[in-house]
């Protein structure tokens, strides 16, 4: 990768910009509201317009649909500063992430590590260019917290594998062309032993798909089966019964992502002095008012903490468990102020109707709910906080 | 009394329990749901529950009623809780039922609560107006005999035959008959998050057929009868509590994870052996409650709001418990524990929620 | 024992009640105060004063300070039915208990069941005549929720036990004249079967004992040190290395007398308003406001609770773990009590000093913290709880 | 400004950390405490403390004091406060040279800033009159330049030189300077039960040496020089909270119960995580809040209620669980955890509890 110099630096952030003002659209820069405004690319890629698939064009034809990734495998062969120029002037102006894809977070990282030159070469230029949609398949319905006691097999019949089983929570699978799969190739060995890399197309006979509903209502995750779908040998990712070095790998990638409590357009004061009034100046309810500003302190000190561990970061001190910590806390405090916000809204939070655009507050409560349990529960948090941070003995 | 049930009592539970057990699990209200019920509820199972008399039940016999009291139509509510079932027992039974029967008229208990004991006439009460519970302040009101306003949050206003609406008077708070097919009526059903029906009516000078009590009685009947619904619905919401807790307790003794059952973590055992002692309170609670209605203690405002307040805290911790146990799974649309947290919440703001009987509570004991 | 038909029993109420007015002095009708006011016992026995060594000897000639106890141990023989009138007249009198001993309600059940009648005679009558002083040893320094880890061992030295190790939380040891203990007389067995139960006299030699000293301040707690100590083999009660099925028993036994929240002077919302103070008819303090009517309900649900069990109780359903439940329940509330009081009381209530009278509130807050440690700490309770009323299986 | 410890600031903590632990552990509380100590601290300690430097640290250096700013002397409140160290760091440098530094004029710096900076004067603040922390209301008054009136929790005031008072005008709140020898002062010493002290103070007609600001200024004085004491303080539970917490943790590992270090047991492991993450949250306060001092941030109120209130609940919440996860030995006074307890419920009730900075917090952000 080039190394950037400081006045080279300089100069990228000038081209950079120049380049932006000139190939973004002006609807790119406004933010995204629907699940309708993102790009995901595909086999069959769907642009919600004009504006949508220029600016993805042009990012493609810059290999900035993933900056840092290698220009032989489609991307941008930014340095780590050029890319943070990128970043910084895209957000300046506001424009949007071109492609969406678990492609690009979830697998490109395992192939860049683990991957064959020809899986490189094949699979991360099509995740470049956006022409597959990648979904995900590790849970399964026995095994939730207990990832590793997956029991999807995949048989060695010579030059394929027969994989039989099913996965759960795969999201958007009912749209994805291909699905990147934990499965075990050995049923003898100790469970983490046992476990290899798959990659398989959602079109292989044997595949089928259906959508999950939640008791929010309905969402992108879906139910996967595999009825005897034959996968080529050259799929594999790694070394066979060691993908669990893989998820191990991408599972620590993963759980930093999550865990920051989302800013909300009101505060929750300003949600609750709206929803109830004030008496002589405080609100009305005062049960209510001791818990919002308790849940307020926690949300500051919260991302305080999340700004603290960013300074750390740079000053040195490595990250450690703290994703254990942060994805704990965050999500039980997401869940608190839905738990406030149904308490806080009355009456009108109680209507579901029929659309998620009428009973939008308790639909999100509801989907709260499974913050703490989804990418380790609150209690494998907890587990590893108390084992890897505070040295307690295995129970 | 001693806090526990006599043997009639028990035989009844029993009854009910077999009762929803067998025609209304939760799997019809899914089918309520998903079908878009127009009653939104299972008429049929509606008027078993009439024939068997349970509608009637603690109206004296006078009026169609068995005169059995309110701690055996609790243990109807805590069985209906187990199985979630939707029907106007709470809206027109309890609340109206007990309203005209303690403040109503000879006319209108030979009429309307008869109606309501046969479980031939849906009567529901329309008083909140505004997003919180305020039972005693309306801005609705009466000229020239006619009622104007708009109330929310109407149980089963869709389906009412009479709708009961307060209004302010110069005196205070006076309580209206008004006909359900009068003109003037205009009734917009929601769908609420647990299933059941709940509406916006509108009255626009709209003729009332008689009042309940005098003007100004109002506040005092409103007391007195929320008093009474709420120990109901807080036995219900026990009942409700029980089934979680005890569907969570079999789930964490089958699903295993690591080797072995998830019931086995320490971590778990102990959240679960405090929401045990939890709902042991409740069950204390809601039973003394229950057998103040029918003793018309001094104390029903107090054990009301102390158990409306303790048993819609102890809803809210073993509802989220029940989705954090069962995990991913627990999530789905397809299992039913969702359902429970979904009624916890609409039961708990319904007649007061917790920050409203805590503050009441203080307010009553004078501190 | 006798049984007795309803005219007999009314009988023996009218001869009680005036038996207990011409026998019970007028200052034994006054309630206790302070440690003074109880009578215990003992080799040197010490009365506060005149009525209450008239009101003890004129109890003992009845039989009652054991009033269930058999005749032949110096008991006084009553039927249960009997022994209800005797309590229901004291009690309206307001009659002091006139003997307080760990003997009557610890050594006394245990002796009656595992006992020989050699033991049961010398044993329970000094117990009855108040002549000894017993105090209990089973806790250890190194086994406390594990009671059956504990070390002090007993060696068989054909006529005696040598027995050396140590006891902890021995209530009053530097008054009493002998203890019941617990003793390892099999180091090899599994832990609760190598277990015997001991009677040991505090004068022989190798018996030193220390006072402890709580956070609260002084206390009834001592240590207690055994360094070979000769123990005559007679005083070995029950089955050699079969002590556990005792100490079982006994601990049942214990345990349901304990987790009543104690009824205070004042309520603790009036505790609040004296200290707090009013403003437009609300507690000046609205956060203590709420969690002081959280706390009122959570106790009279308790009591309501314990109420209800004795009616099912009476209604012949059997208490089985409860004990555990209010042990547990009780002991937080007690604990969440106190944390309120200090809450409301304010500065005052910081105030040590140096003896116990001006620091009260304090000294008993600090006290409260060992409610759920004694007796089986919450995490114990909440064990049993799980696994025997949940049927949870076994971690 | 980055939220980590700039090299400076670290090398002040580490010294500190090592002063403390070599010259004041707890054991030298339990000593003070047991040898009812005239004081009620350590006098070497506290010239050893004036020798480096750290009685001056936070003013300028006219004034004999090195300008290093409130982020640094909070690590070393942090330091003392897991030795728990007492000493007049709080009453006279902190909250009395605080207010002088601000407030003072030229010549009461030169004067008693100075003396409080080299260690020399113990100056301290009496404003307290109720059972409850009301920093904007007194009774005492001032008439002929005579004060009187009576102040409750005066930090240290039976060793004082110098006494801050607060007193009313009619302008609003005034602070005075009274000197401690004066006639009609008279000092009721009380030991605490973290063994600190603690006097009322009554003044009968004493002579007013001077004041600090203008009458009716006092209002504004006292929220913006507690609010420093409310960080600082909060700095030295966090100190606390964290030595107690690693106290518990190490119990943890080393206690065997069942054959097994009882840390490995789960329900115990989740109450120590949540614990540690809080105790995080806490760090994170704290260090915002001192460098919003140094700052002087728009935001310093906001932030030091919602500094104490946090602060003041966690401490709570460690110190009860050290008790617990101690269990018996915990309970005796031989064994170091339960100091911790005792401190925490002082330090969580002086300069306004939780209740009173939950409550600030929403009046500041106006709900």
């Amino acid at each position: 990768m080039s190394t950037a110099t400081q006045p080279n630096i300089d100069a990228f952030r000038t081209e950079t910009r120049a380049w932006l003002e000139e190939h973004c659209p002006e609807s790119m820069r406004t933010p995204v509201k629907g699940f309708d405004d993102y790009f995901w690319g595909g086999r069959q890629p769907k642009f919600k317009d004009e504006d949508q698939k220029l600016w993805f064009e042009n990012m493609k034809s810059k290999g900035w649909t993933v900056p840092r990734w290698p220009k032989e495998y489609g991307g941008g062969g930014l340095s780590k500063a050029e890319y943070k120029v990128l970043k910084e002037e895209m957000e300046s102006l506001g424009c949007r992430t071109p492609l969406f894809s678990f492609g690009i977070h979830m697998l490109g990282p395992a192939l860049l590590n683990f991957g064959t030159e020809e899986q490189k070469k094949e699979h991360l230029t099509q995740i470049a260019n956006g022409e597959i949609w990648w979904c995900q398949g590790y849970s399964e319905p026995g095994a939730g917290s207990d990832l590793a006691g997956l029991q999807t097999s995949a048989e060695d019949k010579g030059d394929h594998y027969l994989v039989n089983g099913q996965k759960v929570w795969t999201s958007y699978a009912d749209y994805a062309d291909k699905i990147f799969c934990l499965v075990r190739t050995d049923k003898n060995a100790p469970k983490h032993t046992g476990i290899s890399f798959l990659l398989i197309d959602m079109k292989a006979e044997g595949v089928t798909t259906r959508p999950i509903k939640l008791l929010s209502g309905s969402s992108p995750f879906c139910e996967t089966f595999f009825d005897n779908v034959k996968v080529p040998k050259e799929n594999l990712v790694g070394t066979e019964n060691e993908g669990w070095t893989i998820a191990k790998y991408l599972l620590t990638h993963e759980r930093s992502m999550i865990g920051n409590v989302a800013k909300m357009d009101k505060t929750l004061d300003k949600y609750a002095v709206d929803a109830i009034g004030k008496v002589n100046g405080k609100l009305a309810d005062p049960v209510n008012r001791v818990e919002t500003a308790k849940w307020l302190i926690d949300e500051a000190a919260f991302n305080l903490t999340l700004e603290r561990a960013l300074d750390e970061a740079k000053a040195g001190s490595p990250p450690g468990a703290k994703s254990s910590f942060f994805k704990y806390y965050g999500t039980e405090l997401n869940k608190r102020r839905y738990e406030l916000m149904m308490s806080t809204g009355g009456f009108d939070n109680l209507i579901w109707g029929e659309n998620a655009e009428e009973g939008k507050t308790p639909r999100e409560f509801c989907r709260t709910k499974a913050n703490s349990i989804e990418g380790g529960t609150s209690e494998v948090q907890l587990n590893i906080i108390a084992k890897h941070i505070l040295g307690l003995p295995k129970s | 009394m001693a806090l526990v049930l006599t043997e009639e009592q028990q035989m009844l539970k029993t009854s009910a329990k077999e009762f929803f057990n067998g025609n209304a699990p939760i799997a019809s209200l899914r089918d309520l749901r998903d079908k878009k019920s127009e009653a939104g509820y299972d008429q049929l199972v509606w008027s078993e529950m009439a024939n068997m008399g349970w509608t009637g039940l603690v109206f004296p016999e006078a009026y169609g009623g068995l005169d059995f009291g309110y701690a055996g139509l609790g243990q109807i509510l805590i069985e209906s809780g187990k199985t979630l079932t939707p029907s106007p027992l709470m809206s027109s039974v309890i609340v109206s039922g007990t309203m005209i029967n303690a403040y109503g008229s000879e006319e209108q208990k030979k009429t309307l609560l008869a109606a309501i004991a046969a479980g031939e006439k849906i009567v529901t009460l329309a008083y909140e107006e505004s997003n919180a519970h305020r039972p005693h302040t309306a801005e609705a009101s009466v000229s020239n005999n006619q009622l104007s306003g708009t109330k929310k949050i109407v149980l089963d206003g869709h389906v009412a035959d009479t709708f009961l609406v307060t209004a302010r008077t110069e005196k205070g708070l006076g309580i209206y008959v008004i006909d359900a097919a009068a003109s003037g009526v205009s009734v917009e059903r929601h769908t609420m998050m647990d299933s059941r029906n709940a509406a916006t009516v509108t009255f626009s000078d709209v003729p009332v057929l008689a009042m309940i009590g005098l003007p100004g009685d109002g506040e005092k009947i409103m007391d007195h009868v929320l008093d009474v619904a709420r120990i109901c619905l807080s036995a219900e919401m026990l009942g409700s509590m029980e089934e979680a807790f005890e569907r969570t307790m079999n789930y964490l003794k089958e699903r295993k994870q690591f080797g072995v059952s998830i019931g086995s973590f320490q971590g778990l055992q102990h959240r679960a052996a405090h929401m045990f002692c939890e709902i042991e309170m409740c069950k204390s609670l809601v039973l003394k409650s229950l057998q103040a209605i029918d003793a018309e203690s001094d104390e029903l405002a107090t054990l009301a709001s102390m158990t409306k307040a303790k048993v819609g805290e102890i809803a809210k911790l073993v509802s989220n418990e029940g989705i954090q146990m069962f995990g991913g799974i627990g999530m789905t649309d397809d299992e039913e524990i969702g359902f429970f947290l979904k009624r916890a919440r609409v039961a708990q703001l319904t007649y007061g929620d917790y920050n409203y009987h805590i503050d009441r509570y203080a307010a009553l004991k004078s501190f």
